[in-house]
C-alpha cells in the first residue's frame, strides 16, 4: 500500500511540489503504522481469500465499469488544458506579489495559511474531528 | 523484555532527538521552506511514536499519555483558531487577518502570523497523530485483558 | 357575517382547549361540547335563513371584533379563504348541527369508559372542520378541511387492541389515499380553468385531463362517502369504533360530506358526459348490491349495519348520476334519510351494546321486552331503511325510482339501461329488507338469553336522541312530497314537478314489489331456522340451539357454488381495494429489501452504475 | 493527457480494489489509492511546463512558478484523507472485534 | 462584511475544544454548554432569517478584497436560501442537544459526544454559508467525519458496520466531489461559486460540462442519498443515538446534500435542461423507490431513514421541476411554486423527521427496543410521545392541517401545473404509501395491545427529551402557516429568487 | 566533478544492490546483499551533495542526512531479519547453519 | 555534466524501479517489505540528485523526512513481523 | 544546537534563539534517553579512536562489498549463508549496539538478535565452521576499536 504513495512522492517531486511530496512522505508513513496497528493481532491467513464466482462477477463488473468510467473521462478531458499549459488566473494573484501580500517565501504556506486560511483552520479541525472521532469508536466501553 | 532489541533501542535513543529537532525545523520554517505544520508535526509525532515502539510502554502509562496528549491538543486547536480569531480583535474587524507586520520575504521572522499558525497547527498535528496512534495500541492492550 | 368564521373556528378552538383538560372531567367537557354544538346550531339557523352569498375572509374580518387580531397581516389570504354558503351549504350545516347536537346527547351517556381519549375534543373539531368544508368555497380550504376530518375519524375509532387499530389505520389510509388524489383533481382543475372556486367552475369531462380531474375528486366524494370500490373501511369503522363514533362520523357527518361533494362535483363543478354518467350509475348499482350482499351474512350487528351505510351510498349516486333535477333532489333527500335512519341505527346498536356489551347477532335475542324504546326506535329505522311506506326511507327511494323512470324517456346509452338501474335497485331494496328483518329479528325478538336476563333500558340521555331520530323518521315520510322535498331541497336542485299518477302508481308498485321480494327472500333462507349444526364459524358453537340462527342465511346462500367462493373470497379480503393494494406493496416492497443484500461492494457497484447510467444518458 | 488518463487509471485501480477486495483493510487500501488519484489529479492541473517550485527565493527572481493553489489544496485534502483513514481504521479494528473476521461479504447484518 | 456571519462557524468548533478541555474537570458542564451554544447561535441565524430578505451578505475571509473583481480570498455568503437552512441546523441542533442530556446519558463519553455534535453543526454551518467550492469539500469533511463518529457512537456491531460503510461510500463521494472541484479548477482556475459562474459564461465544451455536472451530482448525491446512492443512509441513520438520527435525517442531508446540489446546479452551472430532467429523474426514483422501502420495515428507525430517502426524493424532484422550467424560460411563476414546494418541504422534513427520530428515541429509551413488533399500547403509558408522534406522522405524510401538508400540496400543483403528470401522480403515491407505513408505526408502536410484559410499567421520558419533543410538534404545526403568502414572500421567496435569477448570485456577489 | 564522480559510485553501489535483491535466492540473503549496496551508495551520493554544494546550508544538510540514513538503515535491517526470522520464514536451501535457531525457542 | 547527471537521475528512478519489482512480485511478505526499505533508501538518492539539479538545498529536506519515516515504517512493518503488538 | 544550525544554515538572531529555544525544548523531552554518563563526551582520545573506527570500518566496508558485489554478479552466486552464534566482550548496551550495527554495516554479514553477551550473525558466505575463527572474522576488526572508544 505504502507504494503508491511513495511512488506519489516522485511523482509530486518532478510535478515541482515538495510541500506535497513531504506532506505525502509523513502522511504515506503515518498510514502505513496505523494499519500495521489495526493489521496486527489479525490471522495472517485471512489476507488470501481466494475469489468465488461472486468475485469474479464483482470483478467483471467493476472492470467495465472502470473502462466505461475511462472512456467518458478521456473524451471530456480533451477540451481542457494540456498538461503543462495551463493558465493562471485566480493563482496569478497569489504568485505576483505574493511577498507584499503574505510575507511567505513558500508560496504554498502563504496560500495555505493566509489566502485560504479558512480552510486550513477547517482542516485541522478535521484532523481533531477524527481524533476524537478515533477516540470515541476506540473507547472501552460504549454504554453504562 | 518490553520494546524491540537492544540494538533498536539504543539507536532509537540515539535518532529521536534528531527526529524532533528535525520536526520543529520544519514547523519553525513552514514559510521558507516545504513543509510545515503538518509535515513538522507528523515528523515530531513520529519521533514520539518511535519511542513508544522501541521501548513499548504498559497500559497505564499509555491511558496517561493519551489523556494529557489530548489535553495538548485541544489546546493547540484553541489557539489555532484564536490566531484567527484575533485578527477579528486586533483592530481589523476581519477573520483570518493576517494582521502582524509581514517582514522581510526568506527570513525566518516575517509573514506575520503564519509562523504561529505553524506552530500551533504543529502541535496540534503531532499530538493528533500521536493520539491516533497511542489509542489504537490501548484498544489493542485492553481488548486483551 | 362573522358567523361562518365562528363556526367553523369555535369548535375547533374550544375543541383544542378541552385537549388540556383532564380525562377525569370527561362529562365536563360532553357539556362544554353540547354547548358549542348548540350554539353553532343556533348560527347554522341564522346563516340558512340569511339567504346565499359568498364571501371572502378580509370581507368577513372587516368590522368584527372576534378577528381583528392578525389580520391584516392575512389580508391576501382572502384569495384562498372564500365561503361560499349557497343553498347546499346551507342545507348541510343545518344537518350537520343537528346531527352532531343529537349525537352528543348521546355521547353523554354513552362514553363512559377511557377507551377514546379526548373524545370530545376530536368531536368538536369534526364538527368545526365539517362546516369549514361545507362552506369553502376555494377548493384547497375545502380540502384542508376535507383532510382534517379524516385525522378526527381516525382517532374517534383508536383503542389499544389489535382489531380497533388495525381499522383505524385502515381507515385513515384509504381516507387520506382519496385525500391525496383529489390534491391531483384539484390541481388539474385548476390548471385547466385557472380557478379554485367551486362556485365558479363549470368543466366539461371531454378531454382525458378533466376526466382524470373528475375522477379524482369523485373517488375522494366516494371513499368518504363509502361508496364501492372504496368503502371497505366503512364496515370494518362501524365494528371497531364506539357507536356513536360510528353514527357521527361514516352515518351521518361522511355521508353528508360525501354526498356533498358529489353533489357540488357533478352539479356545479363538472358537466358529466355519457360515459361518466355510465360509470357513476354503474358504481352507484354495484354500491347497492355488492354491499347488500355482503350486509346479509354479517354476524356482527354493528358491522352490517356498516354495510348497509354503503349499500344505502348507492342510491344517493344514482340519484347524482342521473343528473336531472328530481334525480338530485332524490339523492339529497336520501343523503339526509339515510344520515336519520342510519345514525338511530347506529346509536341503537350502540344502545344494545351498552347494555350487552355483545355485538354477535347469533348470541343475542328478545331484547324487546326489556328495551322497548330502542326495540321501536329501530324498528322504525329499519323499516325505513327498507323502504317502507310511509317513511322517510320510501319517500327518497320512491323519488329515485322516479327519477330512473324519467331517465329512461332520454336517448343516450345510459338512459336506455334505465331498467338495468331501476332493477337492480329494486333488489337491493328488497334485500335491504331481508337482512333487516333479520336484525330485528335476531337482536329484539325470539328468546332472551339468560345471561341477558337483568338487561334494562339504557338511560334517557341515550333514547332522547333515537326519538327524535324516529320521530324525523317518520316526519320527512309523511311530509316529503309537499313540504320537505319543496322546502328543502328544491331550492338546491331546482324545482321540478312530480309526475303523473301513472308513474307514481308505478314506482308504488315496484316500493311494494320489493318489500314483498325482501320478506319472501327473508323466509325462503330462514325455513331451515331451527337448524342445529355449526355455523360457518369453524369451531365456534352455538350453545342455544333454539335461538334464532340467523346467519344461517350464509350457510344457505353460501349453497351456491358461484356464491359460496365469492363469499370465502370476500372473507378473505380478495374484493378489498386495501388489501389488494397493501399486498402488492409489500411485494415490491419485499422484493426491493432483498436487493440491500447488505454486502458492501455491492453498493459501490450501485454508486457507480449509476455514475455511468448517468454519463450514457447525458452525453 | 496521458498522465491525466494514467492517474484516473490509478483511480480506477482503486475502484476495482474497492469493489473486489474482501478485507476490509484492502478495501481501505484502495480507497487511499483512489485518494492518492486526486491528488494527483490536482497536482497535475496545476503543474505549468519549464516552472519551478512555489517557494521563492529572493536572490534568484525566476519568472515560473507552478501554480501553487492546487497544490495547497492538496495540501489540505491529504490531511483530510488521513483523518479519513484514522476514522476508518478504528472502525476496522473493532469490526475485527466484533465480528471475527475481515470478510467484507460476513459483515451484513444490516440489510434489507 | 457583516461579523456575525463566521461567528456561525467559529463558535462551534471552539464550543467543541471548549468541551473538551473543561468537560474534563467539569462533569455536568458539556451538556448545558452545547445546549447553551445552539441556543445562541439559533438566535443569531433568526435574527438573519429576519433581516436577510433579498440582501446578499458576503463576508470576505481573511480581509482578502477582490483584484478586478476576482475574488482571491474565501468568501461566506449569506444570502436568503442559506439562511433558511442555517436556521434548520441550528434550531433542530439545539432541540437534539436539548434532547441529548436525558439521551444520552446511558452512553458513556459526553465529552466526545458533545463535541463531535458542536463539530457537527460547525461543520454544516461552514457548507451552507461558504462560496468556495473547495470551502465547502473541507467543512463537509468536518460534518462527514464527525458524523461518521457519531454513527459509530454505541460501538456495537451494527453500529461500526454501519459506519464502516458510510465512510466507504462517504469516501467515494469525497473523491467525486474532489474530482468535480478539480475539473472545474482546471477549467476556470477559481474557486469562488460566484467566480466560477462568471467564467463558464464565457463558454464550454459541452461534454466535458456534463460530466463535472454529473460527478459533482454524484458526489453530493450520495451525502443526500439519492437513489442509486443511497445506500449508507439506511444503516447510518438507524445505527447512530436518536439525536444524531435526527440531526442527520432532519438536517446533514440537507445542508450537505440537497443544498449544494441545489446551490451549485442554480447558481454554479448554467442550468440546463437536460440536466435538470436527469435530476428531476433521480428525485422522481427516490420517492418511488425510497417509499417503497420503508414500507416493509419493522425497525422504526430504518423505517424512518428510508423515509427520509423518499422525502428528499420530494424534494429533489420539486427542485428539479422547478430547474427544468427555469432552463425552458417559460411560465416563471410556476417555477418559482414547483422550488417554493421543494425548500418548504425540505423546512418541514427537517422538523417533522427530526421530531419522528427523537420519538423513535424515546421509545428506544423507555422499552429498549426499535422493533415495532415488540413494542405496543405505548400510547397511554407515553402520551407525550405518543402524541407528537402521531403529529409528525401526519405531517410527513401529507395529511392537513399540519405542514407536511402543504408542502406536498405545493409540489403536486406545481407538478400539474408544468404538465408532469405523471410525477404528480406518483407523487401522490408515494404520499399514500407514506401515511400507510406511518399507520403502520403509530398502530404497532401506540396501540396494538402490548405483548411485550415489560412494556407495562413504563414511564414518560424525562422533561428535556419531552421538551424537544413538544417543541418540534409545535413547529410542525407552525411551518403550515408558512403557507400563508405574506409570510411566504419574507422567507421563502428572497431564496427563489436568488435560485431562479440566473445572474443575481454570481454578479451581486463579485460586485461586492 | 568529484561530486559526479561521488554519485556515479554511489549509483553503481546501487546498481548492484538491485541486481543483489533480484537475483539472490531468498528473503535473508537479499536483505543482505540490497540493504548495504544501497545504504552505502546513497551515503556516497549523498557525500557527492555534499562536496557540489561546498559549505552551505545544503551540503550540511547532507551530512546529517548521513549519519541518519546509515543509522536508520541498519537498524531497519536488523529489525527487518528479526522480524522475518520471527514471521517464520525459513532460511533458503543452500544455508549450511542455523545457531539462532536454538536461541528463539 | 547536467545530462550525466540527468543519466544518473533516470538510472536511480530505475532502480526503484527494480524495488517496486520485488514489491509487487515478493514471494513473501518480508520480500516485499525488503523491497519497500530499499526502495525508500534509493529515493533519498532521487532527492539528492535532484537538489543538485535544482540547485535549491530544501529537495533534501525531504529527503531527511524520508528517511526518517521510512526508518520508522520499517521499524513498524518489521513488528509486524515479529507478531508482536505495537507497545511491546 | 549544532544540529539546529547544520540545518538552518542561517545565522541570523532570530534563527539562532529558535534554534535554543528548539533544542532546550527536545533535551528537555529526549535527555533521559541517550547520555548517561557525561564525563565520557569530554575525553578527546574517545573522539580520536572514533576517527580511527571509522577509517577501519569504510575500510572493511568496502572491502566486503566487493566480495559481495562478486558474489552476487558470478554466475554461479557462490553463497554459502546461515545464521552464526557470536559471543563478545563489549559489556555497555551502547557499545553493543555500535559493534552490531556495525556488523550489519558491513556486507555479508547483518546481526538478528542481540542476546546477553551473544549475537546471532546472518552470513551469506560462512568461510569457516569453526566458531573461533568466525568470531575473529566477524568482530574482530571492530571490537576492540569500540571498547576503546565507550568503554
Ligand atoms: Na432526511
Ligand atoms: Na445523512
Amino acid at each position: 500500500c505504502g507504494l503508491v504513495g511513495y511512488s506519489l512522492v516522485i511523482c509530486f517531486l518532478l510535478l515541482k511540489a515538495p510541500d506535497l511530496a513531504i506532506v505525502q512522505i509523513v502522511v504515506d508513513t503515518i498510514t502505513l503504522i496505523i494499519m500495521v496497528a489495526v493489521v496486527l493481532d489479525s490471522s495472517r491467513e485471512e489476507s488470501y481469500l481466494k475469489l468465488d464466482t461472486q468475485g469474479y462477477i464483482s470483478a467483471v463488473t467493476a472492470i467495465f465499469l472502470g473502462l466505461l468510467l475511462l472512456y467518458f473521462y478521456t473524451v471530456s478531458i480533451q477540451s481542457l488544458d494540456v498538461l503543462g499549459k495551463s493558465s493562471l488566473r485566480m493563482a496569478k494573484h497569489y504568485i505576483e506579489g505574493a511577498a507584499q501580500k503574505t510575507g511567505s517565501a513558500n508560496l504554498v504556506t502563504g496560500v495555505v495559511f493566509d489566502f485560504r486560511g479558512y480552510d486550513t483552520m477547517g482542516e485541522a479541525v478535521v484532523l481533531v474531528t477524527a481524533v476524537l472521532g478515533v477516540l470515541t469508536i476506540l473507547r472501552l466501553r460504549g454504554k453504562k | 523484555m518490553k520494546g524491540m532489541t537492544l540494538i533498536v533501542k539504543k539507536t532509537t535513543q540515539l535518532i529521536a532527538g534528531m527526529i524532533f529537532m528535525y520536526g520543529i525545523y520544519v514547523i519553525v520554517h513552514g514559510h521558507l521552506t516545504p513543509g510545515g505544520g503538518f509535515a513538522g508535526g507528523v515528523v515530531i509525532a513520529g519521533s514520539l511514536i518511535l519511542i513508544t515502539l522501541s521501548n513499548g510502554g504498559d497500559f497505564m502509562k499509555l491511558i496517561k499519555e493519551e489523556s494529557g496528549t489530548t489535553i495538548i491538543e485541544s489546546l493547540a486547536t484553541i489557539l489555532v483558531i484564536l490566531v484567527a480569531v484575533s485578527g477579528f480583535i486586533f483592530g481589523t474587524k476581519i477573520f483570518f487577518n493576517n494582521f502582524l507586520p509581514k517582514g522581510i520575504v526568506g527570513h525566518l521572522v516575517s509573514a506575520g502570523v503564519l509562523p504561529l499558525y505553524n506552530i500551533f497547527v504543529g502541535t496540534e498535528v503531532a499530538a493528533s497523530i500521536f493520539i491516533i496512534f497511542l489509542s489504537l495500541i490501548i484498544f489493542k492492550e485492553e481488548s486483551k485483558e | 357575517m362573522t358567523e361562518i368564521i365562528s363556526i367553523i373556528a369555535l369548535p375547533v378552538f374550544i375543541g383544542l382547549l378541552l385537549f388540556f383538560v383532564p380525562e377525569k372531567f370527561r362529562t365536563v367537557k360532553g357539556i362544554i361540547a353540547l354547548l358549542v354544538s348548540i350554539v353553532t346550531g343556533y348560527l347554522t339557523i341564522v346563516i340558512y335563513s340569511s339567504g346565499s352569498q359568498l364571501h371572502h375572509l378580509n370581507e368577513l374580518s372587516s368590522g368584527s371584533t372576534m378577528f381583528v387580531f392578525g389580520f391584516d397581516f392575512l389580508h391576501d389570504a382572502g384569495r384562498y379563504m372564500a365561503f361560499n354558503c349557497d343553498n347546499l351549504s346551507r342545507l348541510i350545516i343545518m344537518f350537520i348541527s343537528l346531527f352532531s347536537f343529537l349525537i352528543l346527547i348521546y355521547s353523554l351517556a354513552y362514553i363512559k369508559d377511557g377507551r377514546v381519549r379526548n373524545y370530545y375534543p376530536y368531536f368538536l373539531i369534526t364538527l368545526g372542520c365539517a362546516y369549514g368544508a361545507v362552506v369553502s368555497d376555494n377548493l384547497l380550504l375545502f380540502i384542508l378541511f376535507w383532510g382534517i376530518l379524516g385525522i378526527t375519524l381516525y382517532k374517534l375509532i383508536q383503542g389499544t387492541d389489535e382489531e380497533s387499530s388495525a381499522t383505524a389505520k385502515k381507515t385513515l389510509i384509504l381516507i387520506g389515499a382519496s385525500d391525496s388524489i383529489m390534491i391531483i383533481g384539484i390541481a388539474i382543475l385548476w390548471k385547466l380553468t385557472g380557478s379554485l372556486s367551486m362556485g365558479g367552475i363549470s368543466l366539461p369531462t371531454t378531454n382525458v385531463l378533466s376526466v382524470v380531474a373528475f375522477l379524482a375528486l369523485l373517488i375522494g366524494s366516494f371513499t368518504k362517502a363509502g361508496a364501492f370500490p372504496f368503502h371497505t373501511w366503512v364496515p370494518d369503522y362501524a365494528k371497531s369504533a364506539p357507536a356513536s363514533s360510528s353514527a357521527y362520523l361514516p352515518a351521518s357527518l361522511d355521508k353528508l360530506l360525501g354526498i356533498y361533494f358529489l353533489a357540488r362535483l357533478t352539479t356545479c363543478i363538472f358537466v358529466l358526459n355519457e360515459w361518466m354518467r355510465i360509470l357513476l350509475l354503474s358504481l352507484g348499482t354495484i354500491s347497492i348490491i355488492t354491499a347488500v350482499m355482503m350486509a346479509l351474512v354479517q354476524h356482527n350487528y354493528k358491522r352490517l349495519l356498516g354495510f348497509h351505510a354503503v349499500s344505502q351510498v348507492g342510491y344517493m349516486i344514482l340519484g347524482f348520476g342521473l343528473g336531472s333535477m328530481i334525480g338530485v333532489a332524490a339523492g339529497l333527500f336520501h343523503m339526509i334519510n339515510n344520515a336519520l335512519y342510519k345514525s338511530g341505527l347506529f346509536l341503537s346498536a350502540g344502545c344494545v351494546e351498552f347494555r350487552t356489551g355483545e355485538e354477535d347477532i347469533d348470541n343475542l335475542g328478545g331484547l324487546s321486552k326489556a328495551m322497548p324504546v330502542t326495540f321501536f326506535a329501530a324498528l322504525i329505522f329499519a323499516m325505513s331503511i327498507s323502504g317502507v311506506p310511509p317513511l322517510n326511507g320510501f319517500a327518497s327511494k320512491w323519488m329515485i325510482y322516479q327519477g330512473i323512470i324519467d331517465f329512461g324517456t332520454g336517448s343516450g346509452l345510459a338512459n336506455k339501461l334505465w331498467v338495468l338501474w331501476l332493477g337492480l335497485a329494486v333488489l337491493g331494496s328488497a334485500l335491504t329488507l331481508a337482512s333487516f328483518i333479520k336484525l330485528i329479528g335476531g337482536i329484539f325478538l325470539g328468546r332472551r338469553r339468560p345471561e341477558f336476563e337483568k338487561v334494562r333500558e339504557v338511560p334517557v340521555m341515550m333514547l332522547v336522541p333515537l326519538v327524535i331520530l324516529a320521530l324525523f323518521c317518520i316526519f320527512f315520510g309523511v311530509f316529503a312530497t309537499n313540504f320537505i322535498v319543496p322546502k328543502l331541497f328544491m331550492p338546491v336542485s331546482g324545482a321540478f314537478q312530480f309526475k303523473g299518477f301513472w308513474n307514481s302508481s308505478f314506482v308504488s308498485l315496484l316500493v311494494l314489489t320489493s318489500i314483498i321480494l325482501g320478506i319472501i327472500l327473508y323466509l325462503a333462507f330462514n325455513l331451515k331456522k331451527f337448524r342445529t349444526e355449526d355455523s360457518f364459524i369453524g369451531g365456534e358453537k352455538i350453545q342455544d340451539q333454539t335461538s334464532y340462527s340467523t346467519t344461517e342465511f350464509y350457510k344457505t346462500i353460501g349453497e351456491f357454488r358461484l356464491f359460496s367462493w365469492i363469499y370465502k373470497k370476500a372473507e378473505e379480503r380478495w374484493f378489498d381495494i386495501y388489501d389488494l393494494s397493501k399486498k402488492f406493496v409489500l411485494w415490491l416492497s419485499h422484493q426491493l429489501s432483498e436487493a440491500h443484500a447488505g454486502v458492501l461492494p455491492g453498493y459501490v457497484i450501485w454508486v457507480f452504475a449509476g455514475l455511468i447510467v448517468m454519463l450514457l444518458i447525458m452525453i | 493527457m496521458i498522465a491525466y488518463i494514467m492517474c484516473f487509471i490509478l483511480f480506477l485501480v482503486g475502484l476495482y480494489g474497492v469493489i473486489t477486495r474482501r478485507n476490509l483493510i484492502k478495501i481501505a487500501v484502495s480507497l487511499s489509492i483512489m485518494e492518492i488519484s486526486t491528488f494527483l489529479f490536482f497536482t497535475l492541473i496545476g503543474y505549468i511546463d519549464g516552472g519551478v517550485a512555489p517557494i521563492v527565493d529572493p536572490t534568484d527572481p525566476v519568472k515560473v512558478y507552478v501554480d501553487p493553489l492546487p497544490q495547497a489544496l492538496v495540501l489540505t485534502a491529504i490531511v483530510i484523507g488521513l483523518a479519513t483513514t484514522a476514522m476508518l481504521m478504528a472502525v476496522i479494528i473493532r469490526l475485527y472485534r466484533k465480528y471475527g473476521t475481515f470478510d467484507i461479504r460476513e459483515i451484513k447484518n444490516l440489510r434489507g | 462584511m457583516n461579523p456575525l456571519i463566521p461567528l456561525f462557524v467559529i463558535i462551534p468548533l471552539a464550543g467543541a475544544f471548549l468541551i473538551m478541555i473543561i468537560g474534563r474537570f467539569i462533569e455536568e458542564f458539556n451538556k448545558y454548554f452545547t445546549s447553551l451554544v445552539l441556543l445562541l447561535l439559533t438566535c443569531i441565524s433568526f435574527y438573519f432569517l429576519f433581516t436577510t430578505g433579498e440582501k446578499i451578505f458576503v463576508y470576505k475571509v481573511g480581509g482578502w478584497e477582490p483584484i478586478n473583481s476576482l475574488p482571491i480570498g474565501i468568501y461566506m455568503v449569506m444570502d436568503g436560501f442559506s439562511v433558511i437552512v442555517v436556521c434548520i441546523i441550528n434550531l433542530i441542533g439545539f432541540l437534539s442537544a436539548f434532547y441529548s442530556i436525558s439521551y444520552i446519558k446511558r452512553y458513556t463519553a459526553g465529552n466526545y459526544f458533545y463535541a463531535l455534535f458542536c463539530l457537527l453543526i460547525g461543520g454544516m454551518n461552514g457548507v451552507v454559508l461558504s462560496g468556495d467550492l473547495f470551502n465547502i469539500f473541507v467543512f463537509l469533511e468536518i460534518s462527514v467525519i464527525s458524523s461518521y463518529a457519531l454513527v459509530a457512537f454505541g460501538v456495537e456491531s451494527n453500529e461500526l458496520e454501519a459506519s464502516f460503510k458510510y465512510q466507504i461510500l462517504g469516501g467515494l463521494a469525497s473523491f467525486l466531489i474532489l474530482f468535480g472541484i478539480g475539473f472545474i479548477y482546471w477549467k476556470t482556475k477559481t474557486l469562488n461559486i460566484a467566480d466560477i459562474k462568471a467564467s463558464f459564461s464565457s463558454g464550454y465544451n459541452k461534454t466535458t460540462y456534463l460530466f463535472i455536472q454529473i460527478l459533482i451530482l454524484s458526489g453530493f448525491g450520495l451525502k443526500a442519498a439519492i437513489i442509486p446512492f443511497h445506500a449508507w443512509l439506511p444503516d447510518a441513520h438507524s445505527s447512530a443515538p436518536s439525536p444524531i438520527s435526527a440531526m442527520l435525517s432532519g438536517v446533514f442531508i440537507k445542508a450537505v446534500g440537497i443544498y449544494v446540489i441545489i446551490r451549485l446546479f442554480f447558481n454554479m452551472f448554467a442550468i440546463s435542461e437536460g440536466m435538470a430532467v436527469l435530476i428531476t429523474a433521480l428525485g422522481t426514483v427516490s420517492m418511488v423507490i425510497g417509499v417503497f422501502l420503508a414500507i416493509g420495515q419493522w425497525d422504526i428507525k430504518r423505517l424512518l431513514a428510508y423515509h427520509s430517502i423518499s422525502q428528499m426524493g420530494y424534494v429533489v424532484m420539486s427542485v428539479g421541476i422547478g430547474m427544468i422550467l427555469v432552463s425552458r424560460g417559460t411560465k416563471p411563476e410556476i417555477a418559482s411554486l414547483a422550488i417554493a414546494g421543494g425548500l418548504f418541504h425540505l423546512v418541514n422534513h427537517a422538523a417533522f423527521k427530526g421530531l419522528l427520530f427523537l420519538n423513535a428515541g424515546a421509545i428506544e429509551y423507555t422499552i429498549g427496543t426499535r422493533n415495532l413488533k415488540e413494542m405496543g399500547g405505548l400510547a397511554k403509558s407515553m402520551p407525550v410521545t405518543s402524541a407528537t408522534s402521531f403529529i409528525a406522522s401526519m405531517s410527513i405524510s401529507g395529511v392537513p392541517p399540519f405542514n407536511g401538508f402543504f408542502s406536498k400540496l405545493i409540489i403536486i400543483i406545481a407538478a400539474v401545473m408544468a404538465k408532469f403528470y405523471l410525477l404528480a401522480a406518483l407523487a401522490v403515491i408515494v404520499s399514500i404509501i407514506t401515511l400507510a407505513s406511518f399507520l403502520k408505526f403509530q398502530r404497532y408502536a401506540f396501540f396494538n395491545r402490548s405483548n411485550n410484559s415489560k412494556n407495562h410499567n413504563i414511564r414518560e421520558v424525562p422533561f428535556p427529551m419531552v421538551f424537544s419533543m413538544v417543541v418540534l410538534s409545535i413547529i410542525c404545526v407552525l411551518l403550515s402557516l408558512l403557507v400563508i403568502p405574506e409570510i411566504r414572500d419574507a422567507i421563502l421567496t428572497p431564496a427563489i429568487n436568488i435560485l431562479t435569477d440566473p445572474v443575481k448570485y454570481s454578479t451581486s456577489i463579485l460586485v461586492q | 566533478m568529484i561530486s559526479l564522480i561521488f554519485i556515479t559510485i554511489g549509483i553503481i553501489f546501487n546498481l548492484l544492490g538491485c541486481i543483489g535483491i533480484i537475483r539472490l535466492p531468498d528473503t535473508y540473503n537479499r536483505l543482505q546483499a540490497a540493504t548495504k549496496a544501497v545504504t552505502l551508495g546513497c551515503c556516497s551520493i549523498l557525500l557527492g551533495v555534499v562536496f557540489h554544494f561546498g559549505l552551505s546550508d545544503a551540503s550540511t544538510k547532507a551530512l546529517i542526512a548521513i549519519p541518519i540514513l546509515f543509522f536508520g538503515s541498519t537498524v531497519a535491517a536488523h529489525a527487518l531479519i528479526r522480524g522475518t526470522y520471527h514471521f517464520g520464514i525459513k532460511l533458503g536451501d543452500k544455508s549450511v547453519k542455523d545457531d539462532y535457531k536454538d536461541a528463539v525457542k | 555534466m547536467s545530462t550525466w547527471l540527468n543519466i544518473l537521475l533516470w538510472v536511480q528512478i530505475g532502480l526503484s524501479g527494480i524495488c517496486m519489482y520485488r514489491i509487487i512480485r515478493g514471494p513473501t511478505i518480508p520480500d516485499r517489505m525488503v523491497g519497500a526499505d530499499i526502495f525508500g533508501i534509493l529515493v533519498v538518492g532521487v532527492c539528492a540528485i535532484i537538489s543538485i539539479q535544482t540547485e535549491r538545498s530544501f529537495i533534501l529536506d525531504i529527503g531527511i523526512a524520508w528517511i526518517i519515516l521510512s526508518f520508522i515504517g520499517t521499524l513498524t512493518l518489521a513488528k509486524y513481523l515479529t507478531g508482536k503488538k505495537l507497545n511491546e | 544546537m549544532i544540529f539546529w544550525i547544520m540545518l538552518t544554515f542561517e545565522f541570523t538572531i532570530p534563527n539562532l534563539i529558535v534554534g535554543v529555544v528548539a533544542s532546550l525544548i527536545t533535551a528537555a523531552l529526549f535527555t533521559r534517553f541517550f547520555v548517561k554518563n557525561v564525563y565520557k563526551l569530554i575525553q578527546p582520545h574517545r573522539y580520536f579512536w572514533f576517527l580511527v573506527y571509522l577509517v577501519v570500518f569504510i575500510w572493511e566496508c568496502i572491502k566486503a562489498n566487493i566480495d559481495v558485489a562478486y558474489r552476487v554478479l558470478h554466475p554461479s552466486m557462490p553463497i554459502r549463508p546461515g545464521i552464526v552464534k557470536v559471543k563478545t566482550t563489549l559489556k555497555s548496551d551502547m557499545a553493543k549496539m555500535l559493534l552490531a550495527n556495525s556488523i550489519t554495516m558491513t556486507p555479508g554479514t547483518i546481526s538478528v538478535d542481540i542476546i546477553d553477551d551473544y549475537l546471532y550473525i546472518h552470513w551469506i558466505y560462512i568461510s569457516s565452521d569453526d566458531p573461533e575463527v568466525y568470531t575473529g572474522i566477524i568482530t574482530g576488526a571492530f571490537e576492540k576499536y569500540i571498547k576503546r572508544i565507550i568503554e
